[in-house]
């Protein structure tokens, strides 16, 4: 069976890989690309740890075949600074000791900013609610949760001046 | 905060910089054992047992090895054979099975070739024959006179007379003190309570993983995410029959551990592999494996007696106490016993504990391995006499609280501890006497853990421009860098950012027990300190060279070498200045530190938990949650509070809905997180954590460990607080909602006692 | 699940031989074995699908993925129906609205005329797992992996969702609560698709709402799941009813006692006390890892009650519009 | 150098469960040979997995420790942690 070339966007640059048909973008990410910053922590979309965002939707990367990356835009961990400039919540879990372990983070970050996107202000229920696909056996959430009520009211203020 | 102490005041010590490896973790750069590749590397599988217990009658490899891909497939025969008696023999044939398995899930082949989907293939290739055995799945079935006996070799330790048979008892713990029969005379109440709960998992996000590279001059690497490499090395040593210096463990960061990855499964099968086959093996588990072949924490049943005088002081227990350690012999018997009593005054007591094996995967510590049980136990019955007795729940317990000088369990008597402070910590916050909305309730409850310190060593090295590179060998499971290099710039007087912590391999660093028992930032930072005070001498010896004058006349202050003798006035040096002449003043500068650490000081933690009952469904949710905890002194509160609050998440998973699941074969039905259900950001309220401060003695900064006792309270706080709200006693874990709403109909809202 | 992928070879006398080891363990999908395929057109799906017997329809695969991980036989060829623009299309029609079967539930929550019109199929359609999931997830999914504890086909049911059919043989319009006919079983013929829903705007003082009860807050299966769905005269008397209950019985369960219970009288008291008698008592539930006769039994009431009167609440509130 | 030695319940199985003894020596292996010397099968008993704790100080692995005299020495089972 010949392998399957795509050709997609990652984190703003042009990409191509080549794939197995049945092969999970998650896998394609890590093993062929070289992106190993999404993390299989268990492969049937219950942890959260391999979230990515892909033309837009926040998916869990392990549910989808790479195949069907063919033309899309697709942001992981990698791309959320610009340059040096780390991304707010990049900041502010690093500041509110955010993490632990740190294998969760780069899930928790990636749904976080998809999360802010869709919903500048959220409430801490809509923060629970909205990373509840996200495990983290470690932190027990408050500092998470809290990392990001700090970097939405700090994309909120640079927003507004 | 609450500091009960006074303390000197740190610079360092106490502060919270953003932790040094967080940047990487934060951009997806830190590489966790899964993440890494060797060019050429095949990928290792393991053939598992689908039977709980059966004997192997034959393994036939053959049409797995003629696959395409295929490089090399092991079996038992592959390792060096290992006997009853053989110092690490449970382990030996729980990594790899023998004549036979144990459980649903155990390794007894693993397979290796060029892809994974081709070591897969060979895998379900491997034919296995074998005889089926009845399985013992319960504490019940184990200690049935007629049960299959799981070990032929397993006598009793600790029985009295010896044990002639063999059974499933592993072990025996009795501890006792005063007159039992006296004491319950003496006591005007007495209750007598009956237990049960289930084997949970860890549940670390990141399954277990490594890569295992074996050269041909017989040597090899193993990169790997564990608790602790040089543990991994010896393990696998023994499990092949090598030389430690054979193997190299190189940690990668670990995705959590718990206790989970204190021990090994992975890498002599990928070692072996990789020998085989003259590549590097590339192993990573699914979480299916992961929670069918490692971790769980015992299930248990416990009865427990006290006896108290009408005044609230406890005079009498009495503990009969079974964990099952899955199909090994396991602690967790023996931890019961050592933790049930150990919070409270109790003058007459009789504990005896009983370790069993049963048919499911082999016990691994959990935080605070055992304690969290005989807390359910212990707290929840201590709030019920509370009650009975008319006597505030804190005030009851501080009453009766261990305090400095009076006897643990096993005898010795406490060292100065931090009990009562958190008990009046949380009687003291406002969560305490937070008006509750009707359906909702509070419990509190105490723990207890021991906390452990063995072995650490640690290097400091000064680097040219004066900044310091501390490296030890204590994997850091949750912030532990950032505490060596705070522990370190307090005693050299650098900045904390200008050391650089790292976790050396088993070639860079000495030897470093297992980061368990919550020992890294006491031990290990002891060796920290220990190495930082020598580089102090050393540094005072190079700035008298510089000076011209006596090592004696110079002191070490805030990062500078200071004259005090009175041959006038001399400039002070800063390290950044002695470095820069260490190759005119004696060469590099370095010291190590290595030392077993004594004087593990014991943690104690007091929660509160308010929580929501559904009257008619039995969900439960907890609203709000205050945690105290004696961390002695914090060196990073950040991650102390972290500690606590990690530490509360998972007790609360533990006590609602987290439990391993079997069927009647003892195929486990629940391994995944969909329904193995730990809890999610929507689950828990913030989690408010009072650090309190009883320094201990033991330790130059006053530091106790934190990573464990947390754990310990939420089962009964969640407990009490059911209660609270229902009137609801529930004694059997987990309190899903059809317990609890079953105590709630059958009961019919009354005392369940 | 469990030794459900090992093959016994002989049998003897307490003597088994397996080849292979345990079940699946969670392994990765077979990779090399498995073809993608994301035809842009009702036509050509239905083609590849008839074109293979191993075909199978590949649309969130939230649950395919994870089933095959954990042992079910996999396709050979995976048919991504997400590139069809019909089964990812949300449109109003005069008094219909029409949602193509693959759109995910995220942007169903997002459709204001879909959140306005039926709140309770949109709150059913929100609850399916994660935000991650609801990128994913779908009504066409969600019915045709036919599990009895789906969240959206009681809410569908109520509200008298048409199933549109594509097949070799053209299309067919369904109710959809023909669609699924037991556990992992459905109507669909070989190489049928589910295209897209039909919905009719509720008529005036109507409104609907779902209920699942799950022991954490998210991420779970549902335990019991109950829709409801009442039309109500200016009087506040319950003029027309729906109530249907999940995960109680192998497929979706109506229960028209429980609504007969309701017609004529006002959403409360007695009326209340018999909806949730009829609906417990409706149930034939199965003791699993997840519950219990006895609670779900137990809870379907309790869950059908609250259900009716959350309903009953916002078609009061609605008032005459429809 | 006579030293008070406190044996946990557990360990008392050879001394008849005498639960205080006294012992000669100036490290903890010395105690703990003149033990077993008193109470055959102690010395066993004392080296297979037990800690002391001396002066309120626990110590895992107490074989060569000091120990002054009139030093009050508690023997215990070693513990472990996740």
């Amino acid at each position: 069976m010949s392998r399957v070339h795509v050709t997609c966007t990652i984190n703003g640059d042009p990409a191509e890989f080549l794939c197995d048909g049945g092969q999970t973008l998650l896998d394609a990410l890590r093993d062929e690309v070289g992106l190993t910053g999404a993390k299989e922590g268990c492969g049937t979309g219950d942890c959260g740890a391999c979230s990515i965002v892909m033309d837009g939707r926040l998916l869990c990367s392990c549910l989808v075949l790479a195949p069907e990356a063919e033309g899309t835009t697709i942001s992981t961990v990698e791309g959320m600074a610009s340059g040096d400039d780390l991304h707010p919540l990049q900041q502010c879990f690093l500041e509110g000791a955010a993490l632990q372990c740190g294998v969760c983070t780069p899930g928790f970050l990636v749904a976080a900013k998809a999360l802010l996107d869709r919903n500048p202000e959220p409430t801490e229920t809509e923060i629970r609610y909205g990373l509840a696909g996200n495990l983290c056996r470690c932190t027990g959430y408050d500092k998470i949760v809290r990392a990001v009520q700090a970097a939405a009211t700090q994309i909120t203020a640079t927003n507004e001046s | 905060m609450t500091v009960t102490e006074p303390k000197p005041s740190y610079k360092y010590v106490g502060t919270r910089p953003v932790r040094h490896d967080g940047l990487e973790k934060v951009t997806g750069r830190a590489r966790f054992a899964a993440d890494l590749n060797m060019s050429g590397q095949l990928h290792g599988i393991v053939v598992r047992s689908p039977h709980a217990h059966a004997r192997i009658v034959s393994i036939d490899t053959s049409e797995a090895e003629a696959m395409p891909g295929v490089k090399a497939v092991i079996t038992g025969d592959d390792f060096p054979a290992v006997e009853p008696g053989h110092r690490q023999y449970d382990m030996c044939i729980n990594v790899i099975a023998r004549d036979k398995v144990f459980y649903e899930g155990h390794a007894l082949a693993a397979v290796a070739a060029s892809t994974r989907d081709q070591a897969q293939a060979a895998a379900a290739a491997v034919k296995v024959e074998y005889e089926v055995l009845p399985a013992v799945l319960t504490i019940d079935q184990a200690l049935a006179a007629d049960a299959p006996v799981l070990h032929a070799h397993m006598m009793t330790a600790g029985a009295n007379p010896p044990a002639e048979e063999p059974s499933n008892i592993s072990n025996i713990t009795r501890f006792s003190g005063g007159e039992l029969d006296a004491g319950f005379a003496e006591a005007d109440l007495v209750i007598e309570r009956e237990f049960t709960t289930q084997p949970v998992h860890q549940g670390y996000i990141e399954p277990h993983a490594c890569v295992a590279d074996t050269g041909q001059d017989g040597h090899t690497t193993i990169w790997c995410s564990s608790q602790g490499h040089f543990n991994v090395r010896s393990s696998t040593a023994t499990l092949l029959g090598w030389e430690n210096t054979r193997i190299r463990v190189i940690p990668a960061e670990i995705g959590g551990g718990f206790g989970g990855k204190t021990t090994i499964y992975l890498e002599p099968l990928a070692v072996a592999l990789s020998a085989k086959a003259g590549r590097p093996v590339k192993m990573v588990m699914t979480r299916d494996e992961v929670f069918r072949a490692t971790g769980p924490a015992p299930g248990t049943k416990l009865r427990i007696k006290l006896g108290v005088k009408r005044d609230g002081t406890l005079v009498a227990g009495d503990a009969y106490l079974i964990y099952t350690n899955g199909a090994y012999a396991g602690p967790g018997g023996l931890l019961g016993a050592m933790t049930v009593f150990e919070s409270y005054k109790i003058p007459n007591f009789e504990i005896e504990a009983l370790d069993v094996v049963i048919n499911t995967a082999r016990s691994a510590a959990y935080r605070a391995p055992a304690a969290p049980l005989t807390a359910y136990a212990m707290e929840t019955m201590l709030d019920e006499i509370a009650e009975e007795l008319g006597i505030d729940p804190i005030d009851f317990r501080i009453q009766n609280a261990v305090t400095e000088g009076d006897p643990s369990t096993m005898g010795f008597p406490f060292a100065r501890i931090g009990f009562v402070e958190c008990l009046e910590a949380v009687r003291d916050h406002p969560n305490y006497k937070a008006p509750l909305g009707p359906n909702q309730g509070r419990g509190i409850a105490a723990g207890y853990w021991f906390n452990i310190g063995e072995s650490s060593s640690a290097t400091v090295n000064l680097n040219e421009d004066g900044t310091a590179t501390v490296v030890t060998g204590s994997p850091d499971i949750g912030g532990s860098r950032a505490s060596m290099a705070l522990m370190a710039a307090e005693e050299l007087g650098i900045d904390v950012y200008d050391i650089r912590p790292v976790v050396g391999d088993t070639e860079a660093v000495g030897f470093t027990d297992v980061t368990e028992g919550s020992r890294a930032t006491f031990a290990t930072g002891m060796a920290v300190v220990e190495a930082c005070r020598r580089m102090v001498v050393e540094l005072r010896g190079r700035a008298a060279k510089m000076m011209g004058v006596e090592v004696d006349d110079i002191d070490w202050v805030d990062g500078q070498a200071v004259y005090t003798g009175s041959d006038g006035d001399k400039a002070p040096l800063s390290v950044a200045e002695i470095t820069a002449k260490a190759k005119r003043t004696g060469g590099p500068l370095t010291a190590t530190g290595s030392l077993e650490a004594h004087g593990a000081g014991p943690g104690f933690a007091v929660h509160v938990c308010d929580l929501e009952v559904d009257p008619e469904t039995g969900v439960v949710r907890v609203v709000r949650y205050t945690a105290s905890q004696d961390a002695g002194t914090a060196i990073h509160p950040s991650y102390v509070e972290g500690q606590i609050q990690g530490g509360v998440a998972q007790g609360v998973g533990w006590a609602l809905n987290e439990e391993y699941i079997y069927d009647s074969d003892g195929v486990m039905e629940n391994p995944s997180f969909l329904d193995y259900r730990v809890p999610v950001a929507s689950d828990l309220p913030m989690i408010d954590a009072i650090i309190v401060e009883v320094p201990n003695p033991a330790h130059p900064y006053g530091v106790r460990g934190v990573g464990e006792t947390g754990i310990v309270p939420p089962i009964p706080a969640v407990a009490n607080a059911i209660y609270g709200a229902t009137g609801c006693r529930i004694r059997d874990l987990p309190m899903s909602p059809i317990r609890v709403l079953d105590a709630i109909t059958s009961n019919g809202g009354s005392n369940g006692a | 699940m469990g030794t459900s992928g090992s093959k016994p070879l002989a049998a003897g006398p307490g003597v088994e031989l397996t080849a292979g080891g345990v079940s699946a363990m969670g392994y990765d999908l077979m990779l090399s074995v498995m073809r993608y395929a994301s035809p842009t057109t009702v036509a050509e799906a239905v083609d590849l699908l008839g074109s293979e017997a191993d075909a199978r329809v590949y649309a969130g695969a939230t649950d395919l993925i994870p089933q095959i991980r954990a042992g079910r036989p996999e396709p050979t060829v995976m048919v991504d129906l997400k590139r069809i623009e019909r089964l990812c299309a949300i449109s109003a029609n005069g008094s219909t609205y029409t949602v193509g079967a693959a759109t995910p539930t995220a942007d169903i929550c997002a459709d204001p005329g879909l959140v306005a019109a039926f709140p309770g199929l949109v709150e059913a359609s929100g609850l399916i797992g994660s935000d991650q999931i609801q990128s994913r997830s779908s009504w066409g999914g969600n019915l045709a992996n036919a599990s009895p504890a789906a969240d959206t086909p009681p809410s569908l049911i109520v509200n008298e969702a048409r199933a549109v059919i594509a097949g070799p043989g053209g299309e067919r319009t369904v109710a959809a609560a023909e669609v699924a006919t037991g556990p992992g079983q459905t109507s669909l013929a070989p190489g049928e698709i589910l295209v897209e829903f039909e919905l009719d705007q509720p008529p005036a003082r109507t409104a609907d709402a779902y209920l699942r009860l799950i022991p954490r807050t998210e991420m779970d299966i549902a335990v019991v799941g109950a829709a409801a769905r009442v039309t109500l005269d200016a009087d506040g008397n319950v003029t027309a009813a729906a109530i249907a209950l999940g995960a109680v019985a192998p497929t979706v369960v109506r229960v028209p006692e429980a609504e007969a219970a309701l017609i004529g009288n006002q959403p409360s008291g007695d009326a209340l006390a018999a909806v949730e008698a009829a609906a417990a008592a409706a149930t034939t539930p199965i003791d699993d890892k997840r519950g219990t006769v006895a609670y779900r039994r137990q809870v379907a009431g309790v869950l059908a009650r609250r259900a009716v009167t959350i309903a009953a609440e916002r078609a009061r509130e609605r008032g005459g519009q429809s | 150098m006579a030293v008070r030695v406190h044996l946990s319940s557990n360990l008392r199985g050879p001394t008849g469960g005498i639960a205080e003894v006294e012992a000669d020596g100036s490290t903890v292996g010395a105690l703990i040979d003149d033990l077993d010397r008193r109470y055959p099968g102690l010395g066993d008993a004392l080296r297979a997995g037990v800690s002391v704790v001396i002066d309120g100080l626990l110590i895992a692995h107490p074989e060569y420790e000091p120990v002054a005299d009139g030093a009050q020495v508690y023997f215990v089972p070693q513990t472990a942690g996740g």
